[in-house]
């Protein structure tokens, strides 16, 4: 079972990881991603948009899809919203399993996902003003590799 | 009626969050709903010139440009998504 | 550069995690790989045996193999040794890079490595006695793959 | 002389973790020396019976069977390795 959540507060990627393994001795791997806003080219801030009825749907969904694809015993979707500043975590995808290639595959199938498929959009504020953020062609490549995985 | 909600510069150019407006007769798929938006207003139309660069959500699933726009349906538009 | 270290005290993953990121603005991705001991078929404990002398270098050379392949800020490879229980960490990989692809197969290569290559070996403590356990098939497959990439 | 230790259950088998020996004329790799070894006791003979389940390092690094074995070299003997 996975666990998703959209928050404006900051996140906690340690506390995301130990509740996936605290009390638990059937746990071999926990993989973790923990994005973070970059201060590329003087960056000020990030801020995040997203759909709200939409993206608790859309996480849903592929929370659904990953355990279905891989003998996961836990996992947790957390990303934020909102306002963020350079350093500062955007999103943090764990996933535990007996083995490490589920937990591996299962974190790096999420991100793809969250990439391609999650309704959030990011600005960009610089001293020049605000510019939103294009998609990249390489996140629909990675995304494609699970298509027939 | 059908709910359009906006996001990202979809929102900005078109200058509102959302709005919702009767369905006109004729307009059955998501490309006629876009065809008949983009003649709204001068802010509508530049926001969806660049047929390439929208996507669109019918009741919060992507939807392509032939599926069915029914009435009562919430459609998002906005464009390509840029989280994780 | 990947810091690398094997102790017998308590593995900290959040702390390795958190340092990576720390007072960065220049890091956008950090993934960690956890491993833990798991209480299959009744284990007590597991016991980590290595040889010191070639850990050290083993694990330097891979650290700087891992830093030539990909763009990487920073890393940390921690290997616990001695006895240790079911739920506890055996070991924390944990790469930072400007991107996720980089700082997933960092992770990856790293933790297919410490598999194949470094000097570690597990011994398995039952009620019927302690056995060694043996080195899986699967193990080289999925080290064999960063040959050729 | 040469620099003997052992590993997991080689070091069990063998019932030492190590020992330091003086290299007999004639062993010149890796193949030879475990050869030799195998005949100083039936403990050492049992710990090395199975060689597909032997790896060596030569002065910590993996050696093959053909590697060289020179005096003063520290060598290791264990089974193949399961950390991580």
């Amino acid at each position: 079972m996975i666990d998703v959540r959209v928050q404006t507060a900051p996140l906690d990627p340690a506390a995301t990881i130990a509740a996936l393994s605290a009390g638990r001795d059937d746990v071999g791997a926990v993989v973790t991603f923990t994005g973070f806003v970059r201060a590329d080219d003087a960056l000020i801030a990030l801020t995040l948009e997203h759909y709200p009825a939409m993206t608790e749907r859309a996480l849903a969904t592929i929370a659904v899809e990953a355990d279905a694809r891989w003998p996961l015993t836990g996992g947790s979707v957390v990303h934020r919203v909102g306002r963020m500043l350079p350093g500062e975590a955007i999103v943090t995808v764990a996933v535990a399993s007996a083995h490490r290639a589920a937990a591996f595959n299962a974190a790096a199938f999420l991100m793809d996902w969250l990439k391609t498929q999650a309704p959030f959009w990011k600005a960009e504020e610089r001293a020049g003003g605000t510019s939103w953020v294009a998609a990249k062609p390489i996140d629909d490549i990675a995304a494609a590799r699970w298509h027939n995985a | 009626m059908i709910d359009l909600v906006y996001f990202a510069w979809v929102r900005e150019r078109i200058g509102v969050d959302g709005e919702a407006l009767p369905l006109p007769s004729g307009v059955a798929t998501v490309a006629d709903l876009l065809d008949w938006l983009a003649t709204r207003s001068p802010a509508h139309a530049a926001a969806l010139i660049d047929r390439a660069a929208i996507r669109v959500a019918v009741d919060q699933a992507f939807a392509g440009v032939d599926a069915a726009v029914a009435d009562g349906a919430e459609v998002a538009i906005f464009p390509p998504v840029t989280g994780g």
